[in-house]
């Protein structure tokens, strides 16, 4: 197939839009990975809450549309700090309940991983029930808005109306899909930045590689941990806003799949690497889009995942993935 | 465990016995590191031979090079005639060398048995089939392991430990199970990184014991030890690494007053040695 | 308790009682009624209720209940739910299976049990030639919607480049592949994109690279609804014409009702305000809503084994050889099958998005 | 291996295991011929309480079986090798469609060359994957797995020649062999009566009855048992573990490590496409939504929550994983999430697994043992 | 070697008991160190000597009695606030960061230190440098390809920018070349002189009695001697018993 210059700015524009929603949602797996060395099956229901409560507060609003351009930046930032908040409180709660006995009775890492798909489950569930959840309680008549069609795809109302902004070779970049890019590069080199600077970054490597010899050293090995969740939570709750402008519905089984691209990101770029799960995410979300003229979109999960599979054989520990100094014989 | 025979193993210190295994000119480095520099000593059949020198010397490099871990950046390592090469590090047991760990590192979740007739497995054949339909082969080698098992288990003093697991062994009985493991792959060479490393003098005296047992039972050992009176007491002849480089090699009583040995590693006011 | 151990599973046993009305004597329903196209099996199922509610009001009447088993539109999920209707002998007859996916599974299954299933809405046109006694549909399949879709197109909107879009599964893929063929050299560009899928992205690109005038969906309103959205947020103004699997509000309220403006939609299905009788009415009446697609079709498929229980076919046997030889009008058409099952009176009609509702257009003739 | 029995002092309260130890081999012969029985009688006595309201329990039972010989499987690739498979269920879908391709859509072979095409090319699948990438370190290959099974997936789900999205129909049963009818058990309350309507034809593999499927699966479930536990008791054994424990100390003892992972992968895969194979023979279809990533995870928790490396244990893990959903079918629309509440419940208070490998149950003993030698009280605690 | 004046006790164990699991690894142990002193606990493998060490940096739960550090009560606070109130130890084992280069191992040591990046702080680097040349010439190694007794400098090094007040050593000598190990042990008595007080654990027990003022001997998880250390020293049974008799 023939790639003209615009469709070539096209599919690398809006893949970099995604790939930057994957890169910012991946940050959960790679900040809870280099410190527990586990995947938190559970992030993908820490965005999806995320993206309810921007939703709900689109709909406490009562937002069915565009509105004035400040009032939307309004409205959008209230949703994206409650979103954030609400991803971030969820994801300290899944520390709590799923993640924090097992660390103490040091329960073989597997379990970890079963006790946050069963988490994942619930989570999950509590969204797609909630309409029953509601009833029971006996507020499904004041609630009803919120939780109506409970399985089904919930809108989100945007409020900020999308224009172009300007064209590059004849493509139209547009002000939404713009936004989207820059906040979630932003969010990320803050996020990157904070690391780095604060004493968090170290505690959390020497907590993976010696949990014990790090409490020596005067780092508050609880604290590091539920400052990670914490973290993975408030991008994630920021990527499901952004997530929301890009495609405007979710529902409770959104974080599915989007979570099986992030994490995949995340080890594309070296799991536990902050700047690697923003590369990975750039990544895939480009190689995803450009799938769709060559091979058709059904193939560009398959593309995306024989791109990792190559990449890891050549570089095991993924992009930018530490090549940890192993102990010796 | 008797494979070679008894004049091999009457080699004795000073007396050129044959040679089983050759450094020839190896040189390893790692990025800027030299942790080899042109490095050539032999290990003759059926001696003890001490690796000594001080901190970051290369010694537990030289065991990495010689069992596989690492590949030499220069030069060979001959084993029994044969060039090591590119062998992987099971080829390479399975010819005849096996080690022990600087830090232990036992098979923790499996018994004091299991982790010795792993060992033992190395020189078995039985495979998939043999096992499912418990041919004749597969039952004779568990016959043999479990033999061989048994009599090092008890060579290690570890007799009564036997089916627990290695975890729940305190520290100096891992030490010998590693050793017991190491011993069950039936080695031509034997090589021991500082097995004594947290042991006290009571203990050390014990390790000594063993490690002679071990060499008059036909074994070769090559062994790196940092307690002065052990290496002393036990050993056959000595080589003296620093910095990568062979500094020394020779009789225990020649390298003690050897003034590079004691300048770079002894130290010259060694307190402890004279006292004892 | 009662008929004893009448357990078992073919329904021999029960011929015996021809005539009679067995206890808790149940019809079925097959489709989604949870999930994302769950819409479209609510509508079916809640017009067969109607059927169900009618019939048993008539005084004497041998009750019936219709018994729900949902397959959240997963064909994975009707395998089970399928064996399960069939072990249970009180069902003696099944509306649906509502999706061509969930047919593809379940009818094999019935035919082997001999349990008659009178799908109110699949459209696959294989279905009725895998030789299966038991199935049988109410409304016209996709080799006349597709041709019709094709003609549509090419003589009303004019579009001489099509871009085709399907969603892999048995219905948009089946559907999809007719209109390309119907198209011919008039379809200029393809891409399948995947149930459940959000991000439509290249797909969005593809169609905009191709400079088509027409875009044809084929697929449910789940994904119809946000690839027209994330078109037309992409500045395409394409014009967007997709099918009945599409024909929901749900399309309208994924993709805006702005962005959805202008959008058509081809279905073998009766406007229900064109239905017969009193049904749209009724079902006003019961529901609070206007019946929506497919509501008249499935009303029609209770009814014709409704009639037959009333007619004291209570078992499986029974109403298998009833339905097929059945002849009666019903709301949306005259009832009579042929051999394989189709219903022998078909029309495909054209429906529109204005002012964020779905409107008729007109109907399209087959040829 | 009673060593450890003979040196140690009797704890002064012996176990079940310890007991069972000691019987006679000939009684250990008939109380595993009774067991067996028992269990494949099982859909037959409808025990109440057990059997499944809502769902047939013979299809309940046989699915149970299936799962079982998955989590076997798996187990072995896991809990022997220490290989994190995410993607287990690739194998299971091309056993299954191999049956069906091969069996309805492109050919008509035998039911038992099936069978047999089905587990060689899932096995050489497991060698093709596992080949390159098993030398990639073990969180990436939980992640490179997942892809795979994604991959299977979608090959099926968007492949006109697997029939795509609209699977294949018409997969062949295993022959049948109506030999006679073996009525079941009903039930009123605790009083049992004998249901000469309901019965089971003995091995008639029909559309209905799930019960001879039951039975064929379980006898499967035996024979990997056997093999499953004469391995492990061998060098075979003895090198998955060593290998899973310390890949550098196995391969420095002269275990070849790589060459024990892939023999792990390869049998991982024979036994999930075998298990996937009589799933598609059960089933009648195979669609490419059957074998989605979450079944991957229902596998691992299959064998996780049951307990890692034993086989017994993963067993028991199939079965809260496979048959307590349906069960529960009352609970309807709260299934999920009353698994997902038992997931984590047993994950936060059995973090061993409901019944834990030897490994640690040995542990258990030596700590008893040292108790005891150190004359203490055994209080409480088997 | 007394030659320091030693003030109030600094740390005091009192009547501790910990177990792991069932097991009793040490057994109502309780002993004193003064501020500016060296005391020494020697055992054979097993003795709890580590245990010992481990619970009084908060990395085990007590079972039983109690850790006065500084006249407070420290038993139930974790471990990582005792490094800001100048208690460090130095693990067994050597617990360095594998992963981390020398010098972000040495960075972790002055984790709590508010003053990073001052000369203070450049200056301790220094003086850690000094000790071990060794780390500065492999500054950005990474510690996990060092070799052992390399490794156990850096452990030590790192202990001291934290600049504790109280440095608890578990076998520091362990696997350092001979000329090392004196050299290890002078250091402890230089940073002792310095003012800082040290608890340490050894199996080079004569060195250790040498170093140290005062020692108590562990066996199966009890104080079964204790006494000034150059006492202890001359004391046959304990000669015979861990300094290796008359070999
Ligand atoms: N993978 C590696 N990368 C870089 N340097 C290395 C690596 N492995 C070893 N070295 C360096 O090579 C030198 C030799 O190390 P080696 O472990 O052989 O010392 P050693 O003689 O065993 O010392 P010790 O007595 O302390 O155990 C050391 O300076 C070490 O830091
Ligand atoms: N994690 C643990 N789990 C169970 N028992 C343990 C554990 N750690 C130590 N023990 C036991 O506690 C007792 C004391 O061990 P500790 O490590 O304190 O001894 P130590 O005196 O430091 O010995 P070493 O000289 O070998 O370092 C020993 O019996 C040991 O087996
Ligand atoms: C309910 C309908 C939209 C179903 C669709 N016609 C199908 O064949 O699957
Ligand atoms: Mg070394
Ligand atoms: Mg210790």
């Amino acid at each position: 197939m023939n790639v003209s210059l615009e469709t070539a700015i096209d599919l690398t524009f809006s893949g970099l839009v995604v790939g930057a929603i994957y890169g910012l949602f991946a940050l959960g797996y790679t900040l809870v990975y280099g410190v527990l060395r586990l995947i938190n099956f559970a992030h993908s229901e820490v965005f999806m809450w995320g993206s309810f409560a921007a939703v709900w507060v689109m709909l406490a609003f009562h937002v069915t549309g565009p509105t004035g351009v400040l009032a939307a930046i309004g409205l959008l930032l209230v949703a994206l700090v409650v979103a954030m908040l609400t991803s971030g409180g969820i994801a300290l709660l899944l520390e709590r309940v799923a993640y924090r006995r097992l660390r103490e009775k040091n329960a073989p890492p597997l379990v970890a991983l079963i006790s946050a798909i069963g988490a994942s489950f619930v989570l999950a569930e509590v969204i797609g029930l909630r309409d029953k959840i509601a009833g029971w309680v006996g507020l499904d008549g004041v609630l009803a808005p919120y939780v109506v069609q409970a399985r089904e795809n919930t809108p989100f109302y945007n409020p900020l109306p999308s224009g172009v902004l300007f064209e590059i070779a004849g493509f139209g970049i547009r002000s939404t899909q713009l936004i989207i890019l820059v906040a979630a590069l932003l969010m990320m080199v803050g996020l990157d930045q904070f690391v780095r600077r604060s004493r968090l970054g170290r505690g959390v490597r020497a907590v993976s590689m010696d949990p014990e010899a790090a409490a020596l050293m005067g780092v508050n090995k609880d604290r590091v941990i539920q400052l990670t969740f914490l973290l993975g939570g408030l991008m994630a709750g920021a990527a499901s806003v952004l997530y929301l402008m890009h495609i405007p519905v979710t529902k409770y089984s959104v974080g599915f799949l989007l979570g099986l691209k992030a994490f995949t990101a995340a080890v594309l770029g070296g799991i536990g690497n902050i700047r690697g799960a923003l590369l990975g995410g750039l990544i895939l979300g480009v190689a995803e889009n450009w799938a769709t003229p060559f091979f058709g979109t059904q193939w560009k999960d398959v593309v995306s995942f024989v791109l990792l599979i190559v990449i890891l054989l050549f570089r095991p520990t993924g992009l930018l993935g530490e090549s940890l100094g192993k102990a010796r014989a | 465990m008797s494979e070679t025979t008894t004049d091999e193993r009457s080699a004795r210190p000073g007396e050129p016995g044959r040679a089983l295994l050759q450094m020839q000119n190896v040189t390893l480095r790692f990025g800027g590191v030299v942790a080899l520099n042109d490095v050539s000593f032999e290990i003759r059949q059926g001696e003890i031979l001490g690796l000594i020198g001080p901190n970051g010397a290369g010694k537990t490099t030289c065991f990495n090079a010689l069992t596989g871990v690492y590949q030499p950046t220069e030069g060979q390592v001959v084993f029994d005639g044969t060039p090591l090469g590119r062998r992987k590090r099971f080829q390479i047991n399975r010819l005849g060398i096996a080690r022990t760990f600087q830090n232990i590192r036992l098979f923790q979740n499996m018994t004091a048995r299991e982790n010795v007739l792993v060992g033992a497995d190395s020189h078995h054949r039985a495979g998939v089939v043999q096992s499912l339909f418990r041919l004749p082969r597969h039952r004779r080698e568990t016959r043999e392991g479990n033999a061989l098992a048994d009599e090092l288990l008890e060579l290690m003093d570890l007799g009564h430990r036997a089916d627990d697991l290695a975890r729940n062994l305190s520290y100096g009985e891992q030490r010998r199970l590693e050793i017991a493991r190491a011993l069950a792959t039936k080695p031509k060479l034997l090589c021991l990184d500082e097995p004594a490393a947290g042991f006290n003098p009571v203990e050390k005296q014990r390790l000594m014991d063993l490690i002679r047992r071990v060499r008059d039972l036909g074994n070769t050992v090559l062994l790196i030890e940092h307690d002065m009176k052990l290496v002393m007491g036990v050993t056959d002849r000595i080589v003296v690494l620093e910095f990568g480089k062979k500094i020394a090699e020779g009789l225990p009583a020649e390298i003690r007053d050897n003034p590079a040995v004691i300048a770079a590693y002894l130290g010259v006011d060694d307190a402890s040695e004279e006292e004892l | 308790a009662c008929g004893g151990t009448t357990d078992s599973t073919g329904g021999d046993s029960g011929s015996t009682e021809a005539g009679g009305c067995p206890e808790g004597l149940s019809i079925g329903f097959v489709g989604a009624l949870t999930g994302p196209d769950a819409n479209l099996g609510v509508n079916i199922s809640n017009g067969a209720q109607l059927a169900v509610d009618e019939h048993n009001a008539e005084s004497g009447a041998c009750q019936v209940t219709l018994k729900p088993f949902d397959t959240q539109g997963s064909p994975d999920q009707a395998t089970g739910l399928a064996t399960q209707a069939i072990n249970d002998a009180k069902v003696v007859g099944i509306v649906g299976p509502a999706f061509s996916g969930e047919s593809q599974v379940a009818d094999p299954l019935f035919n082997e049990a001999g349990l008659v299933s009178i799908t109110p809405s699949a459209t696959n046109p294989t279905l009725s030639e895998q030789g299966w006694k038991t199935f049988f549909r109410v409304l016209g399949n996709d080799a006349t919607q597709g041709p019709a879709a094709a003609k549509y197109i090419q003589d009303t909107v004019k579009a001489t480049k099509v871009f085709v879009v399907d969603d892999a599964s048995t219905y948009g893929k089946g559907l999809a592949d007719i209109v390309r063929s119907s198209l011919g050299s008039a379809k200029i560009g393809d891409d399948t994109v995947q149930k459940g899928q959000t991000d439509f992205s290249g797909t969005v690109a593809a169609i905009r690279a191709s400079g088509a005038d027409a875009v044809f969906f084929g697929g449910y309103y789940a994904e119809a609804g946000l690839l027209l959205r994330q078109m037309r947020e992409s500045g395409l103004t394409t014009t967007f014409v997709t099918d009945d699997g599409a024909k929901d509000d749900g399309l309208i309220e994924a993709a805006g009702a702005n962005n959805a403006e202008g959008t058509i939609i081809t279905c073998p299905c009766l406007p229900p305000e064109e239905a017969e009788g009193s049904f749209a009415e009724d079902y006003e009446a019961k529901y609070k809503t206007a019946p929506a697609t497919y509501s008249a079709e499935g009303y029609d498929a209770a009814t014709i084994l409704l009639k037959g229980i009333a007619d004291g076919k209570t078992t499986r046997e029974g109403l298998l050889e009833w339905t097929a030889g059945y002849d009666e009008p019903g709301v949306t058409k005259q009832l009579k099958f042929n051999d394989k099952g189709e219903p022998a009176d078909v029309v495909v009609w054209a429906y529109k998005v204005e002012g964020g509702k779905i409107v008729t257009d007109q109907s399209i003739s087959a040829s | 291996m009673s060593t450890a029995a003979k040196s140690a002092p009797a704890p002064a309260k012996r176990s079940l295991g310890d007991r069972w130890a000691e019987l006679p081999k000939p009684a250990k012969i008939v109380v595993w011929v009774a067991v067996a029985l028992l269990f494949y009688a099982l859909p037959l006595l409808n025990p109440p309480f057990l059997s499944t309201p809502d769902s047939d329990f013979g299809s309940v039972m046989f699915t149970v079986a299936a799962y079982g010989l998955v989590a076997l499987g798996l187990n072995i690739v896991l809990g022997y090798a220490g290989l994190l498979d995410l993607g287990y269920v690739g194998f299971y879908a091309i056993g299954a469609y191999t049956v069906a391709v091969f069996g309805s859509l492109h050919g008509q072979y035998p039911f038992w060359l099936l069978i047999i095409l089905a587990v060689t090319i899932s096995t050489a699948s497991g060698l093709l994957l596992g080949a390159p990438t098993l030398r990639v370190r073990g969180d990436y290959l939980a992640i490179v797995t997942l892809g795979f099974g994604e991959i299977i997936r979608l090959i099926a789900l968007n492949s006109d020649w697997l029939n795509g999205s609209r699977g294949i129909t018409g997969v062949p049963r295993p022959p049948s062999v109506s030999l006679f009818d073996v009525p079941s058990l009903s039930w009123n309350g605790l009083v049992a009566t004998v249901d000469l309507g309901k019965t089971s034809t003995f091995m008639e593999f029909g559309l209905l009855d799930g019960v001879p499927y039951y039975w064929l699966a379980l006898s499967v479930i035996i024979l990997i048992l056997v093999g499953d536990i004469l391995l492990q008791d061998s060098r075979v054994g003895r090198a998955w573990e060593a290998t899973r424990e310390d890949e550098e100390a196995a391969e420095l003892n002269g275990v070849p490590t790589f060459r024990y992972k892939l023999l792990a992968f390869a049998m991982g895969a024979f036994i999930g496409g075998l298990s996937g194979a009589l799933f598609a023979a059960r089933q009648g279809v195979v669609n490419p939504e059957s074998f989605i990533v979450q079944l991957s995870m229902l596998f691992l928790a299959a064998v996780v929550v049951g307990g890692q490396g034993n086989r017994w244990g993963v067993l028991v893990g199939a079965v809260v994983v496979a048959y307590l959903p349906e069960r529960f079918r009352g609970v309807d629309e709260f299934r999920v999430l009353v698994f997902g509440v038992l997931l984590l419940l047993l994950a936060n208070f059995r973090p061993q697994g409901l019944l834990p490998p030897r490994r640690a149950r040995r542990a258990k003993k030596a700590t008893q043992q040292l108790r005891a030698l150190e004359g203490q009280e055994d209080k409480g605690l088997v | 070697m007394v030659a320091r004046t030693l003030g109030e006790d600094q740390l005091v164990v009192e009547d501790l008991s910990v177990n792991y699991g069932r097991i009793e690894a040490i057994r109502g142990v309780s002993f004193r160190v003064p501020e500016r002193g060296i005391a020494t606990l020697i055992g054979a493998n097993g003795a709890g000597k580590t245990t010992t060490l481990k619970t009084i940096s908060g990395l085990r739960a007590v079972r039983t009695g109690r850790i006065l550090f500084e006249g407070e009560d420290i038993t139930d606070i974790p471990s990582y606030k005792l490094v800001k109130r100048g208690l460090c130890q130095a693990p067994e084992g050597r617990g360095t960061f594998v992963g981390m280069t020398v010098e972000e191992n040495l960075d972790m040591g002055a984790y709590t230190r508010a003053d990073r990046k001052t000369k203070g702080y450049r200056d301790d680097l220094d003086r850690v440098f000094s000790l071990f040349p060794r780390l500065k010439e492999r500054r950005s190694q990474y510690a996990g390809t060092m070799s052992g007794g390399e490794q156990q400098m850096l452990a030590i090094g790192r202990a001291l920018m934290s600049r504790p007040r109280v440095l608890l050593l578990d076998e520091p000598s362990m696997g350092l070349a001979p000329k090392l190990i004196q050299q290890i042990f002078s250091i402890i008595v230089e940073i002792n002189n310095q003012g800082t007080t040290v608890l340490l654990v050894e199996q080079n027990a004569l060195q250790a009695l040498r170093t140290a003022d005062h020692a108590y001997v562990l066996e199966t998880g009890e104080v079964v001697r204790s006494g000034p250390a150059d006492e202890l020293a001359a004391d046959d049974s304990i000669r015979a018993a861990y300094l290796g008799g008359d070999v």
